[in-house]
């Protein structure tokens, strides 16, 4: 698509760490759309962080970008020169974390923290800075944005801090918001409040969004696009609708049905068996083979490649040869 | 290197220049001085810095020991317990105050009856003194009293300005101190620095050579050595050995050596049980050590082997004692035999480490000697303090090294190392003969007879190898090349006699 | 099934040992550092083997002999002699028991003690910790070598008196460190858990919260072993170390000092050893603390 | 023995001491568990729930006695708990167990297995070596761990296989009573329905009686049987879990509810009800009713007064002014 | 305030338990008085001094008598100099804290650039040079450093005077010699810290805000790392006056490490008080220092 924001190419960032090589991202494509919302969703240490650090250029040693590409409005920024790459941060392309505890300088003021990009990426001086900052900070629903500006991080709770992260990704306007799971640390009842405020300020900027989560309720509620990571590849992507409704990889259908509804009455939750491997004990063929109920033969064998089975829906999986296999006729997880 | 003296001055001119101007001397010494209180310090160090600014009655000549009058214009006996005294006129303080009688009593008299004060062992013996007028005056002794006029030639014998004191108190004189010598007091920076000026009434004439004169302190050795090197200090005293050839070769300086009065000494223990309470094995020991290799490998051939402590300038010098030493290994094993001791014995040799010049090494080496007749010293080293605590509490076991100064410069002083009653417990030598001998010299004011006396108790001490002597240390001071200086016995640092070249 | 035995243990530690040993030679300061270490170790071992002559038998002809590569060296005295004419190679090989023998002594000394103190303080809190933390402040507050110099200054130098006084001098400092870690670890879930069911509190100090805390024991104590060398060697400075005849570097080392300018051999010889000895030790126990740090146990 | 409830909790406080500086002469408080009181019976779960902070696992460290209550009363099996000596309260700790949130602090590094589930058995039971081994085999079957895993350290296990060795650890004297803290919070979604379930089934097998701690709703509502929210350290709302999920009487709980996201997008509640704000700050809690600062109901009176915590209805306990099924059932009288 | 109050309060008890420690040992030592004669002094002449001295009471009351006449500020006469010891203590310490903040200005200047380098390029070659000479530094006995520089310096080059105090150029040296010790322990702690500092997840925000390295790691990192590292020059306040003793000696500074040296020997118990006294106060007020800028550096703290 040659619109696309965002278009990442068969990215591959491998770890090299002292035990071995970790492809904590391995041949992941997927793009995103001005003014869409697109959600990566996997277990813990499916490659979702890796992946939007990548976006950023923020991967350290060991880790490296060792193949694909990331077209950001039609510019490549693997191998882009550190001096760009700085200027498209915080800029255009903004980031927000999952630990608000810890992602905010515990020594600098909020207006410090808030103004430093508003000062480099838009040249103001620091009283026009601290204008826009205190602007920001209303708009994220913080009450007495002026007297917070001035206070340091750890006089805030938790949920603020979150927003002040958020008011600090969007002071300049970024065509594209990464969001890291930016709610887990959260009570449920502050994550539907941060929820909801990224949805209106996007709704108001247009800005895309992509956003990173564990929590499949969280993505239902949000998402327009999903991309189901696991073993740090993409297994199933799809519109959302489509992925709930139809789910076509044993995994993500049993991330589905394993995330616990409020409306069910069940005698048995449904679960996937088994634990997510470590880095170096993922299973020679399919990485998620051995935890699969339809596993065949071919699964064990080879490496299974990406099948289209709808309209913008992909899946990696053996299951969907000849025909499209509906998952939902079998009764997969117990 | 001397003839090139006269040559060398560019070179030196420069970096002498980094001590101060031409006119300051600059004397590095290794400790600072302790007090002004010249009554409560034993400190021969401090001594020395104060007989600058200070007089005593009378002075001893260090060349031939004899006693010539300094404050006082003239002395006389007049019986056992009295001695007469004339002062000279004219003398000033360096405030101006004319020195009289009065101030020779409150001096004498405060150390003589201060029982808390340090000297006041060595001045009780003084009655009081008694004045006949300004400048006569009498000093009356307890008992026939030999010594005085070495006594009071002395550490503890400054004459102090009374008037002055008494106005100020003694707190102020302190601070603030004058004497009658030929420097004044300026200031003291502890553990750096005390400076003095030249004093222009001087009664004995104002030093023309010097204008100031600064006593650096610096207790590093390499530290002091390398200040004489790049001319920061004109005279470092206490030079060690290892720095000697440095010294002496460097072209900005030389090195001026002086036999002092100060004798390595091995005290042997003759309490029953030990091995050493045999005359035999004491006499081995001591013809076992080859006194002039110590010298020699140690001390760079600087001290004289002597087998006993009273050295030339002091009253009861024995010559035929001194600048000799006995040395026979096989004679010395043939004493062990005979004593019962043909394979040797094991035995503890306490030192004091870093008290005397080169002493833990010459305890080893004395150890090493030893072991060549078959005895095993093990030496126990020792920190100071512990050291003068164990010989307190009588805990020496066989052996010590302890070096002796006498400033008397009297036998006296020398031989009451030997007094039975005094070492009881720690030493426990006696020698009935000896004894008497002592006591007799003690006040006897027959100075022939006396000297005699002396003499007699040092050949039997030998003869009985009580304790052995080892050497005569010497000073070593490194001096500028652009100065004259020539050390003296006492230790003391007269600056009078230090000139330019 | 077949039946897993307990037994199963020394296996898996080996494979420990051999996991370590992986780690080590990995990281080349590591390996640096323990092949150093381990030297010195054998050194000081076969001291009496090795060294080519007595460390004090001395001989008055031959002092201030340069080392064998300078003009008036020979190959009797590699390293040269010493104002009394003692070998210097052979000093310093002897030299390396003492100076180990006090670091390591002192050390497990000042160890035994901290750790106890650390433990108990730290797990029972109170008055008790109150008490030995204004103590623990008291000591801080002294410079370890002054305290050292007052206790030698007390009780005369030695060896056994060294290594009893840098022993108490340090102990607060691991006192400290642990009971740090202790009010961190007892705030742990499985403190919790074992308190739950009922564990002893000495079981709890024993065998939950001790083998959680020494690793960073260990750590700091290995770098403690080097500075209590180079302390040794101060005080020997202050002629407070060790006295002869017992050598340790620090003695040779300071007995050198007045020859520095004319016999450099004499201070410089010691101090290399240890400069050397030191750096192995602190490359060993960077190591150590990177492997023995339990987020790098993954 | 039935006569009484395994567990009665009457009146519970635990406040702990906040002051800062010395010199401060009124000292501060955190009334972390405030007057709270409820039942459990034998072989019944209760869900404790609420948002971070609010106290639930002060409340199950004081059951466990792992803290000192300031106030109230545990009575267990009928004995009131304070009344025992400490070497009876030693020997009690064998009925009540607990199982924690972090599957990574609660087992120690430095242990094996083997020593971490054999600790109970160790301390309360005198067993042979051999006897000891067999019962720690067997427990290892029961929670479904490999029995190789013997000698191996917790850090070689995954935070499931984990939790499966805390369980182990909880079981093992067979207690009457596990508090379970948050056992599935920190773990994967496709893990957390493996632990629940083992849990649920290890509760009939065994018939233990669990109090159940968590976060959300959605974790507590398949095992419990009841169900306890907490705010601010008070129990708000007490009923059992049919009668919560669809008649929420507090409004707290209602805003819990509506939080949750829905894990299907086509039920996306665009404009559901959100609670506002976060939580007060526990030291100075607001007067009257607690939770008026966020309530969208709340009246001059829950400003004023802190309302009791009465049944409002058979068996549904709740502490509000103006219960919300009150006024659906007054709606519907009218 | 308050926790100011009471860490100043905290002060007392850590001194009186200073007090006793020191006492008890110098007391253990045994008294001055064989020192203070000469060597041929007889045991009559030490039981009257001892006595003059009041050295024959028993120990509960020379130390109740020692603490009471603390508090009304008097710390006691030294034996050897027989002037008001604290007074003698006071008189040294401009000079100790000239060359104790000169040493501590040098180990800054060497530690903080060497340690924050190190650390952002960890594991280079410039790391390993680095750690190497911070090792080197700490290896290095400080009388052994002293001499060295002195004859390289001064008795070879004549660049610096060799010893004394007065001009700057006579603090250089001194201050080199201590400072390069404390530097080592600083380099290392330094470079640790900010390594540590570095993997925070607020670098990673300042990064993904576009920033320029050199602000990320000066300003974000580097103001995180200076809290640790306040302390750490703060508790190295002890070692540094530790230093000074031996310091001092080599280059004959007038200052309190000389003189305790001598009270040591010497057995002069008032000296040896009033130094360790001052010493430990010294230490203590720069540990509040330390506490004090912890909380200007560190805002968590003041939210705690
Ligand atoms: N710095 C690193 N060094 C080595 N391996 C790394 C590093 N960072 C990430 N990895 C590896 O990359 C893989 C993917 O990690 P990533 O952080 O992207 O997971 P995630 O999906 O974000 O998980 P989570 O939900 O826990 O945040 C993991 O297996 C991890 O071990
Ligand atoms: N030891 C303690 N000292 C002081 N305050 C404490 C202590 N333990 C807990 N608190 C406070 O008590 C309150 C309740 O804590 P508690 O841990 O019980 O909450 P929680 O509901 O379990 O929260 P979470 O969901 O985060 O585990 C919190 O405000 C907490 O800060
Ligand atoms: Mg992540
Ligand atoms: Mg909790």
């Amino acid at each position: 698509m040659e619109h696309a924001l965002l278009t990442v190419n068969r990215l591959k960032t491998y770890f090299y760490t002292e035990a071995g090589v970790v492809p904590a991202v391995d041949d992941v494509s997927f793009s995103i759309q001005k003014g869409e919302i697109v959600a990566i969703v996997g277990e813990s240490g499916s490659g979702k962080s890796v992946t939007s650090l990548s976006v950023m250029g923020l991967i350290e040693e060991p880790g490296k970008i060792v193949g694909g590409e990331i077209l950001f409005a039609g510019k490549d920024l693997v191998g882009m020169s550190m001096k760009k790459m700085r200027e498209l941060r915080g800029n255009q392309l903004a980031m927000i974390f999952q630990e608000p505890l810890t992602s905010l300088n515990p020594v600098f003021s909020i207006g410090n923290q808030l103004a430093e990009s508003i000062r480099l990426h838009q040249k103001k001086n620091k009283r026009e800075a601290r204008k826009i900052g205190i602007e920001m900070l209303k708009k994220v629903g913080i009450a007495r944005p002026d007297k917070v500006y001035d206070q340091h991080p750890h006089a805030l709770s938790g949920g603020m801090r979150q927003r002040v992260m958020i008011a600090m990704a969007l002071s300049c306007n970024p065509q594209l918001l990464i969001a890291d799971e930016p709610t887990t640390a959260l009570d449920v009842t502050i994550q539907a409040q941060i929820l909801r405020l990224m949805k209106d300020l996007i709704e108001e900027s247009g800005t895309s969004i992509l956003f990173i989560t564990h929590d499949l309720g969280v993505v239902a509620e949000m998402a327009d696009q999903v991309i189901v990571m696991y073993g740090g590849q993409v297994v199933e992507q799809a519109d959302v609708y489509t992925l709930f409704k139809e789910p076509k990889h044993p995994y993500t259908k049993g991330l589905i049905d394993s995330t616990p509804k409020i409306d069910e009455w069940k005698e048995e939750l449904v679960s996937i068996p088994g634990t997510v491997p470590g880095p170096f004990e993922f299973p020679e063929g399919c990485k998620f083979a051995d935890r699969c109920p339809f596993v065949m033969d071919k699964c064990k064998a080879e490496r299974p490649t990406v099948t289209k089975v709808g309209k913008g829906h992909e899946v990696r999986c053996w299951l969907h040869g000849e025909k499209v296999v509906d998952l939902n006729e079998r009764a997969s997880f117990t | 290197n001397d003839e090139e003296d006269g040559e060398k001055d560019k070179d030196t001119g420069e970096t002498a220049d980094i001590g101060g101007d031409e006119r300051t001397l600059t004397i590095a010494v290794g400790s600072d001085m302790v007090t002004f209180d010249v009554h409560d310090h034993i400190n021969t160090s401090t001594e020395a810095i104060h007989v600058n600014m200070f007089n005593y009655l009378v002075k001893r000549d260090n060349e031939t020991g004899e006693i010539l009058p300094d404050l006082a214009e003239s002395f006389e006996n007049i019986d056992d317990l009295t001695w007469e005294f004339k002062l000279k006129e004219g003398v000033t303080f360096h405030n101006g105050d004319e020195l009289t009688s009065a101030d020779v009593k409150y001096s004498l008299e405060r150390v003589a009856t201060g029982e808390e004060l340090k000297d006041y062992p060595n001045y009780n013996q003084i009655k009081e003194v008694e004045i006949l007028d300004d400048y006569r005056f009498r000093i009356i002794t307890h008992e026939p009293e030999p010594v005085l006029l070495n006594r009071i030639s002395r550490i503890a014998s400054a004459i102090l300005p009374s008037n002055y004191i008494e106005e100020n108190g003694f707190d102020h004189f302190l601070q603030n101190p004058i004497g009658t010598g030929p420097f004044q007091f300026v200031e003291w920076v502890r553990d750096d620095r005390i400076v003095f000026e030249v004093y222009d009434d001087y009664f004995d004439g104002k030093n023309e050579e010097w204008d100031q004169l600064v006593f650096r302190v610096i207790p590093e050795n390499s530290t002091r050595v390398s200040e004489l090197l790049t001319g920061g200090a004109d005279i470092a005293v206490n030079i060690p050995p290892a720095d000697w050839d440095r010294v002496a070769d460097h072209e900005n300086t030389y090195l001026a050596q002086e036999t002092s009065n100060r004798t390595l000494m091995i005290f042997l223990r003759s309490t029953e049980g030990y091995p050493t309470s045999d005359q035999r094995v004491r006499e081995a020991l001591d013809l076992a050590i080859d006194n002039q290799a110590i010298i020699d490998s140690l001390l760079g051939g600087a001290g004289v082997p002597t087998i006993t402590r009273v050295a030339p300038g002091n009253f009861g010098y024995a010559e035929h004692l001194y600048d000799t030493y006995n040395y026979d290994l096989e004679r010395a094993k043939e004493l062990l035999a005979e004593a019962g001791f043909p394979d040797g014995f094991e035995m503890t040799l306490h030192s004091p480490r870093g008290r005397y010049l080169q002493d833990a090494e010459v305890a080893e080496m004395v150890a090493g000697m030893w072991a060549q007749i078959g005895v095993t010293a093990n030496i126990e080293f020792m920190e100071w303090s512990n050291f003068v605590e164990l010989r307190n509490a009588n805990e020496n076991e066989d052996a010590y090294l302890l070096g002796l100064g006498n400033s008397m410069f009297d036998a006296a002083n020398a031989l009451d190392w030997y007094s039975a009653d005094r070492f009881e417990g720690e030493t426990d030598y006696r020698n009935d003969e000896v004894e008497e001998l002592l006591a007799a010299a003690m006040t006897n004011m027959d100075l022939e007879e006396r000297n005699e006396q002396y003499i007699k108790a040092q050949e039997l001490l030998a003869e009985d190898a009580a304790h052995i002597v080892l050497h005569m240390e010497s000073i070593n001071i490194g001096v500028s090349e652009e100065l004259d200086y020539t050390p003296t016995m006492d230790e003391m640092i007269y600056v009078d006699t230090i000139t330019r070249k | 099934m077949p039946q897993p035995s307990i037994m199963q243990g020394p296996a898996r530690k080996n494979s420990k040992l051999k996991r370590w040993l992986k780690l080590l030679f990995r990281s080349k300061t590591g390996t640096v550092g323990l092949v150093i270490v381990i030297s010195i170790v054998i050194i000081a071992i076969f001291a009496p083997w090795l060294a080519p002559h007595e460390p004090n038998v001395i001989d008055p002809v031959n002092t201030h002999k340069p080392p064998v590569w300078m003009e008036g060296g020979d190959r009797e005295n590699l390293l040269g002699t010493d104002n009394l004419g003692r070998d210097i190679l052979s000093r310093i090989i002897y030299g390396s028991q003492i100076s180990l023998l006090v670091g390591i002594s002192s050390v497990v000394l000042a160890g035994i003690i901290g750790i106890l103190v650390g433990l108990f303080t730290g797990y029972f809190g109170g008055f008790l910790d109150t008490f030995f933390m204004r103590l623990a402040d008291s000591f801080l507050a002294i410079p370890n070598i002054l305290l050292a110099l007052v206790m030698l200054g007390v009780f005369g130098p030695g060896l056994f008196t060294l290594i009893l006084v840098l022993g108490v001098t340090n102990w607060v400092q691991y006192a400290r460190i642990i009971r740090g870690e202790v009010l961190s670890i007892k705030e742990r879930d499985f403190v919790r858990a074992a308190k739950s069911i009922g564990v002893k509190h000495r079981n709890i100090i024993f065998s939950h919260l001790y083998p959680n805390v020494i690793s960073s024991f260990i750590v700091v104590a290995t770098l403690s072993v080097a500075s209590t060398i180079i302390l040794e060697s101060s005080l020997s400075f202050l002629g407070l170390g060790i006295q002869p005849p017992q050598v340790s570097w620090g003695t040779i080392l300071s007995d050198g000092r007045d020859y520095l300018a004319t016999s450099w051999w004499l201070a410089t010889f010691p101090g290399l050893a240890i400069t050397i000895t030191v750096l192995g030790i602190i490359f060993l126990g960077d190591w150590l603390r990177d492997i023995l740090d339990p987020r790098s146990v993954k | 023995m039935s006569e009484h409830p395994l567990l009665e909790v009457r009146g519970l406080q635990k406040s702990f001491d906040v002051t800062k500086g010395f010199f401060k002469k009124e000292k501060q408080y955190l009334r972390a568990v405030n007057d709270v009181s409820f039942t459990v019976q034998n072989g019944e779960v209760l869900g404790v729930v609420g948002e971070s902070g609010c106290g639930k696992s002060t409340l199950g460290n004081l059951i466990v006695h792992l803290h000192e209550p300031t106030a109230g009363k545990i009575v267990f099996e009928g004995i009131d708990m304070s009344a025992l000596s400490r070497e009876q309260l030693r020997r009690q700790r064998a009925d009540i167990q607990m199982i924690f949130q972090d599957p990574f602090s609660s087992l120690n590094p430095r242990k094996r297995v083997f020593d971490i589930i054999a600790e109970p058995l160790r301390t309360h039971r005198d067993l042979n070596k051999e006897e000891l081994q067999q019962e720690v085999l067997d427990l290892m079957d029961l929670v479904g761990l490999n029995r190789s895993f013997l000698n191996r350290y917790p850090h070689e296990f995954s935070g499931g296989q984990r939790q499966r060795i805390g369980i182990a650890r909880a079981i093992a004297l067979r207690p009457k009573l596990i508090i379970c803290d948050e056992p599935v919070s920190a773990l994967d979604v496709s893990i957390q329905s493996q632990i629940l379930n083992l849990l649920k089934k290890l509760q009939k097998d065994l018939q233990l009686t669990y109090i159940f701690i968590a976060h959300g709703l959605p974790a507590v509502k398949h095992v419990s049987d009841r169900i306890a929210v907490m705010y601010l350290g008070k129990i708000v709302e007490w009923t059992t879990k049919e009668e919560l999920f669809t008649n929420p009487m507090h409004p707290y709980t209602e805003g819990l509810l509506s939080a949750i996201p829905i894990p299907d997008p086509t039920k996306r509640k665009e404009q559901r009800p959100l609670l506002e704000g976060d939580i007060p700050n526990p030291v100075n809690p607001p007067p009257g009713c607690k939770f008026h600062p966020r309530c969208p109901y709340k009246t001059e009176i829950c400003m004023q007064v802190e309302p009791e915590f009465t049944d409002k209805r058979a068996g549904h306990f709740v502490a509000c002014h103006h219960p919300l099924g009150a006024e659906k059932q007054a709606e519907k009288k009218l | 305030m308050n926790y100011f109050l009471k860490r100043i309060l905290e002060i007392i008890p850590v001194l009186l338990i200073i007090t006793f420690i020191v006492f008890t040992l110098v007391f253990i030592a045994g008294d001055p008085v064989a020192l203070l004669l000469p060597e041929d002094a007889t045991t009559e002449d030490i039981a009257a001094l001892q006595a003059a001295l009041g050295l024959d009471d028993p120990f509960y009351v020379q130390y109740g008598r020692y603490v009471m006449n603390m508090l009304q500020g008097d710390f006691g006469t030294s034996f050897r100099y027989g002037e008001d010891a604290m007074l003698l203590v006071f008189e040294r310490l401009p000079a100790t804290l000239e060359l104790a903040i000169a040493s501590i200005l040098v180990a800054i200047m060497i530690a903080i650039p060497l340690g924050i380098w190190s650390a952002t390029k960890k594991n280079s070659s410039i790391d390993l040079v680095a750690t190497g000479a911070a090792v080197l530094g700490k290896a290095m006995p400080n009388f052994w450093l002293g001499i060295m520089l002195i004859l390289i310096f001064s008795v070879t080059y004549s660049i610096f005077p060799v010893s004394g105090r007065g001009s700057f150029a006579h603090l250089i040296l001194p201050a080199i010699t201590l400072g390069t010790g404390i530097a080592a322990e600083m380099t290392r702690l330094i470079r640790s810290s900010m390594l540590e500092t570095l993997g925070q997840d607020y670098i990673r925000t300042a990064k993904s805000k576009g920033l320029r390295t050199g602000i990320v790691v000066y300003k974000h990192a580097f103001r995180n790392t200076l809290v640790p590292v306040v302390t750490i020059i703060a508790l190295q306040t002890s070692t540094l006056i530790g230093g000074t003793l031996i310091t001092e000696t080599v280059f004959a500074w007038p200052g309190i490490g000389q003189l305790l040296i001598q009270a040591v020997n010497n057995r002069d118990m008032a000296i040896v008080q009033a130094c360790v006294m001052v010493i430990a106060f010294f230490v203590i007020v720069m540990n509040l220092i330390a506490d004090f800028l912890y909380q200007l550096l560190d805002p968590r703290i003041r939210y705690k």
